[in-house]
């Protein structure tokens, strides 16, 4: 029983010295409750301090694990390695995005993607904060709740092909929190928002391939959510074509 | 960024999309099916009487319409997806102008019936 | 040599604290630049975890006065009066600041804001979103933060030490994961908000980032470590992994029952049990309901007793919450049945949770005061990385974040305007110093030729020690054994060799130098452990079993003097609440017709 | 240093999963969605033509190739209907209160009226010729 092991196909890519990504074989001990993340971490810690990723909570929340464990995006804290065993792990960074390091990858256009659907309450009047919390019913709150679950984990990213074919594409987890903004009773953005989430870059981009949302470890369903904001930019456009402007 | 002008076709496409599932498996199965199989009978004069009924020439005009954009707009993006992403700007007068042609053909069907 | 990267106030870290301490400065001075430092990218930082939620008071059945006496009462008398006072007064704006900034609260269907109760609480006071609070106040913070742009974020750099010139501090020497690149990130004022150090121990709820770096860097500055020898730790974290199993799950009326199905903490002093389909359970400040050092302390009892069950991963016992049913659980802890899936392979719905006591808060810190200052000029810190004090000798659920919003915030106010009168630093002094980090740096791990020792040995070995010597109950022989090991991990640290001597994101040179860290946070928590000769809250003295208040109504002071780890000692501020005995259960002065 | 490493999209992504493969045929249910909408103007143009040239029509079309190709029509539209059915759920949530009815339930619906539609259709059709 202790001497079962598994091996995990690693891909390494190491800026310094490699010119392009190449596989690296693993032989590590498997234990039924381990994840994949608990193999990573024994390989660095005893066989080779080289290998490099990210991670932090271990317990699937803060969404910094994410890779392509046998193609499929996954957060390697909670994908076991019981569900392949004893077949091998390929183990690869998140694809659609670019390779700094072996496991690691650059998020520097996501989070400009973030910053641009505004993910923040716009208000026209902003309520002292000594007058209490704004109300909002629990109906309200349902309105966007699962739209604010997504942890920015990005393996929507990875699983969507618009986001490879056309990097411009604002991308599912952003737009959906675009939407969940949107969405919500105390913001008054609209205008502003629907700029981005309505823009060609936008929900517009979305052909609806649906796998961020089979991917989402979170049940966010960032899919679902830019269908209802091309629903609403549509209301919204046939809105803005038969009212003159100002008077919306 | 500006916001799109998408919301056109979109509704065509989303309404053209609803219409013939909706519609469309029946439809199919029904006219381009059975009916030349024979299994449905019908006497000519009466199949003319029915398909020249102006509810009729409609419903085939709002099929032809919708039905063509839906097509149209779905075509439009899997042509770019499938790596033709340079060309988009002309599948997209393409598909859409296609479908506007389709639509016209079939209104003067429906009026000249 | 490399250019100074200039800014006003530079904040380390970019969990909640950081985040609230960032957005205070540039609403107080947009005119300030303001860097922001987080070795992670800053929505990944540990405050995500957070369940539970976090405290505030109100409901009009609520008052000050109840959150003031809890805190107190259950810091064991050794919280700063005057800061706790502060503390609950500003915890309702805060909080109602994240609720105008998006935060989704879990609401009355009134459309007010819903509370629920939390350990050691009068009233039920703690605001919640579901079961992820953390998740929700920080990834708020973080989105709203990116609206200000005065901020300039440093994701993914590693502060490794701070700037001094003279009696000021300067801002800090920063390595780029990416490049490698070390670099001086310097202001005129610098907020530590780095988090705890809960990964000194072998098993704890807190994620692998919590390494002590703010700690260690103040300390390493002069600055004084505060009562660094209480520990939290939490009663329901699950065997193996140390997930936690938020205290909401008892709020809401979970059960916590021995081997034997029996409900055994009516047995150390915390009320006696009601049935669970009793329309008043669960009362608060009782049973499930007390503060979390004697629940786990009572873990311990069991334990000895043999009534604990046996797993693989140590002797546990089991959280029940069944009788919640599937739709209430759903709704209120659905995190909880999603970890109980995932890492104990049961349904909370359908079975009871295996949980044992789990090390999740450092009540020490950095020693502050109120507005977030050291003793060192220009050097702020907040959140679970300083302690004011409010936590004492054990810190009550849900008041850390709210803590983390007060502090950070008056931090960043008063960094604010501290920067317009401090004086410029002498960016040659400054220059020098980042340089000679850098050669420390690569000399000591990137150019090392030799080495016989591996980074994940020492670690381990320093995690068991403290986890034997200074655990739940400690005695002076355990804490000096366990001082012994730690110094002679820090000697065997010396002669770590990396695998890795690249520059581009070295995530094992990262490792090390948080171990360095976490090396010299443990040091501290074992002569502060050693010098507090009683018991108190989280620390427990088998050898000296009673609150001694004559000797010790104290806070424990750790410094470094020459190199040398020395503890002194500073007075506790009472105003109001003179120190008295910690009840609970039904002497606990709670009002008995309870909803 | 960084030198970030860019790995390119291939052409045939669409065959690396099979849900992609799906979304794929999916996609192309538009041809015939054309295809049928086309063909029914053809048709009303030949009825116009007289019950002649809509009888010679629909003897051509009896033919076993355009029996063959009308069913792999057949078989994309239901293809289509199907997904189509299985996003209203997502598009246009449905929502009591705070609940949100099960998507099941949106779906189910869909299909009645489909079964409703599909029998008025059939019913008109047969009854009037």
């Amino acid at each position: 029983m202790a001497d079962e092991t598994i091996i995990l196909r690693v891909l390494r890519y190491r800026p310094e010295q490699d010119s392009e990504p190449t596989f690296q074989e693993y032989e590590v001990p498997y234990r039924k409750d381990w994840v994949v993340l608990d193999a990573l971490n024994w390989i660095k810690e005893y066989k080779d301090g080289t290998l490099s990723f990210r991670w932090s909570c271990r317990m699937g929340v803060c969404g910094s694990c994410g890779m392509m464990v046998n193609g499929r995006a996954r957060l390697t804290c909670n994908t076991f390695l019981r569900e392949f065993y004893p077949n091998p792990i390929t183990v690869e960074p998140l694809v659609n995005f670019d390779i700094e390091r072996d496991l690691v990858i650059c998020m520097d256009p996501f989070i400009e993607k973030l910053k641009r659907v505004k993910p923040w309450i716009i208000r026209e009047d902003v309520k002292p904060v000594e007058d209490g919390p704004y109300e909002q019913s629990p109906a309200e709150l349902y309105r966007y709740k699962q739209f604010s679950m997504c942890i920015n984990c990005m393996l929507c990213y990875a699983a969507c092909p618009v986001v490879g074919l056309h990097p411009e594409f604002i991308g599912p987890a952003a737009l959906a929190l675009g939407i969940r903004y949107l969405l919500d009773s105390r913001d008054q953005g609209w205008d502003e928002r629907m700029e981005e989430v309505a823009s060609h870059d936008g929900v517009w981009g979305c052909t609806f391939v649906g796998e961020c949302s089979e991917v989402c470890p979170k049940h966010v369903d960032p899919a679902a959510a830019i269908q209802q904001g091309k629903v609403m930019a549509t209301l919204d456009w046939f809105k803005r074509l038969l009212m003159p402007r100002g008077q919306r | 960024m500006a916001r799109s002008n998408e919301p056109a076709v979109w509704s065509l496409f989303a309404g053209g999309g609803a219409l013939t599932a909706l519609i469309l498996p029946v439809h199919a199965l029904a006219l381009t099916i059975l009916l030349p199989l024979g299994v449905i009978e019908a006497d000519s004069e009466k199949l003319v009487a029915f398909l020249g009924h102006p509810l009729f020439r409609l419903y085939m005009f709002v099929l032809a319409l919708l039905g063509l954009f839906h097509g149209a707009h779905r075509l439009r993006f899997t042509l770019i997806d499938l790596g033709l992403h340079a060309l988009a700007t002309p599948i997209t007068w393409l598909c859409y102008g296609g479908a506007t042609i389709g639509s016209l053909v079939a209104l003067w069907v429906a009026v000249s019936f | 040599m490399a250019e100074l990267l200039k800014h006003d106030v530079v904040i380390v870290g970019g969990g909640a604290a950081g985040l609230r301490a960032a957005i205070a400065v540039a609403e107080r001075n947009p005119n300030l630049s303001v860097a922001v430092v987080s070795k992670i990218y800053p929505m990944r930082s540990h405050t995500v975890s957070a369940e539970g939620g976090a405290a505030a008071v109100i409901k009009a059945n609520d008052s000050f006065e109840h959150h003031i006496y809890d805190t107190i009462s259950g810091a064991d008398w050794l919280a700063d009066q005057d800061a706790v006072e502060l503390f609950v007064h500003e915890a309702p704006k805060e909080l109602t600041l994240l609720e105008h900034w998006g935060c989704p609260w879990s609401r009355d269907p009134d459309g007010t804001v819903a509370v629920r109760p939390f350990g050691g609480m009068k009233i039920e006071r703690t605001w919640f979103a579901a079961d992820k609070t953390g998740f929700h106040m920080l990834h708020t913070l973080y989105q709203t933060a990116l609206r200000y742009v005065e901020l300039t974020w440093y994701d993914e750099w590693f502060a490794t030490k701070l700037l001094v010139d003279g009696d000021r501090c300067y801002g800090v020497v920063a390595l780029e994961l990416r490049t490698g690149a070390i670099r001086g990130i310097t202001g005129k004022a610098v907020i530590l908000c780095t988090g705890g150090a809960g990964r000194v121990f072998p098993f704890t709820t807190n994620a692998i980032t919590k390494t002590g770096d703010g700690m260690a860097l103040a300390l390493r500055a002069g600055v004084p470590l505060k009562d660094m020898e209480f520990i939290q730790y939490h009663p329901t974290g699950l065997p193996g992994t140390g997930i936690l199993i938020t205290e909401a799950a008892r709020g809401e009326g979970g059960i916590m029952v021995n081997k034997d199905g029996y409900r055994y903490l009516q047995d150390y002093g915390l009320g006696k049990p009601l049935d669970v389909n009793d329309p008043r359970h669960p009362v608060k400040r009782t049973m499930e309901l007390g503060p979390r050092d004697k629940l786990s302390q009572a873990f311990v009892m069991e334990m000895r007793k043999g009534r604990t069950l046996k797993g693989p991963y140590g002797d546990y016992v089991l959280l029940d919450i069944r009788h919640l049913g599937e739709k209430k659980i759903n709704e209120k802890l659905p995190f909880v049945r999603e970890l109980a899936r995932n890492y104990a392979g049961i349904d909370p719905v359908y079975e009871p949770i295996p949980v044992r006591p789990v090390v999740h808060y450092v009540m020490g810190g950095v020693d502050t005061d109120v507005d977030g200052r050291t003793v060192l000029d220009g050097l702020y810190a907040a959140g679970e990385c300083a302690c004011v004090s409010i936590n004492g000798a054990n810190r009550l659920g849900s008041n850390s974040l709210t803590e983390c919003l007060v502090f950070g915030a008056r931090a960043g106010h008063h960094a604010a305007e501290y920067v317009a009168s401090a004086p410029d630093p002498n960016d040659s002094v400054l220059q020098k110093q980042v340089e000679e980090e850098a050669a420390r740096i690569r000399k000591q791990f990137l150019e090392k030729t030799e080495g016989k020792e591996r980074l994940v040995t020492v670690r381990k070995d320093m995690q068991n020690a403290m986890e034997d010597g200074v655990g739940i109950y400690r005695t002076e022989q355990s804490v000096q054994q366990a001082l012994e090991k730690v110094l002679e991990c820090r000697e065997r640290f010396k002669e770590v060799y990396l695998d890795d001597h690249t520059v581009s994101f070295n995530t094992e040179l990262i490792s090390a130098l948080e171990l360095e860290c976490m090396l010299d946070v443990a040091l501290a928590m074992c002569h502060a452990a050693l010098a507090r000769r009683e018991s108190r809250g989280a620390h427990q003295r088998e050898d000296h079993p009673n609150r001694d208040d004559e000797n010790f109504l104290k806070h424990s002071l750790v410094v470094l003097r020459d190199g040398q780890p020395k503890v002194e000692w500073k007075d506790v501020v009472i105003t109001k609440w003179p120190p008295g005995e910690r009840k609970y259960g039904a002497d606990s002065g709670l009002p008995t017709d309870q909803k | 240093m960084r030198r970030p490493y860019r790995r390119p999209m291939p052409k045939t992504w669409w065959l690396k999963h099979p849900h992609y493969t799906l979304f794929m045929l999916r996609e192309l249910s538009a041809v015939f969605v054309i295809y049928f909408a086309l063909w029914t103007v053809c048709l009303v143009q030949r009825a116009g033509q007289g019950a002649e040239a809509l009888s010679r029509f629909l003897q051509t079309m009896k033919g076993p190739g355009w029996i063959l190709w009308h069913l792999i029509g057949l078989a994309f539209v239901l293809l289509h209907t199907y997904t189509w059915f299985a996003t209203a759920p997502k598009v246009m949530p449905v929502r009591r209160g705070a609940e949100k009815v099960p998507d099941g339930v949106i779906i189910a619906a869909q299909w009645i009226v489909l079964l409703i539609v599909s029998v008025i259709f059939v019913v008109l059709l047969a009854a009037t010729t």
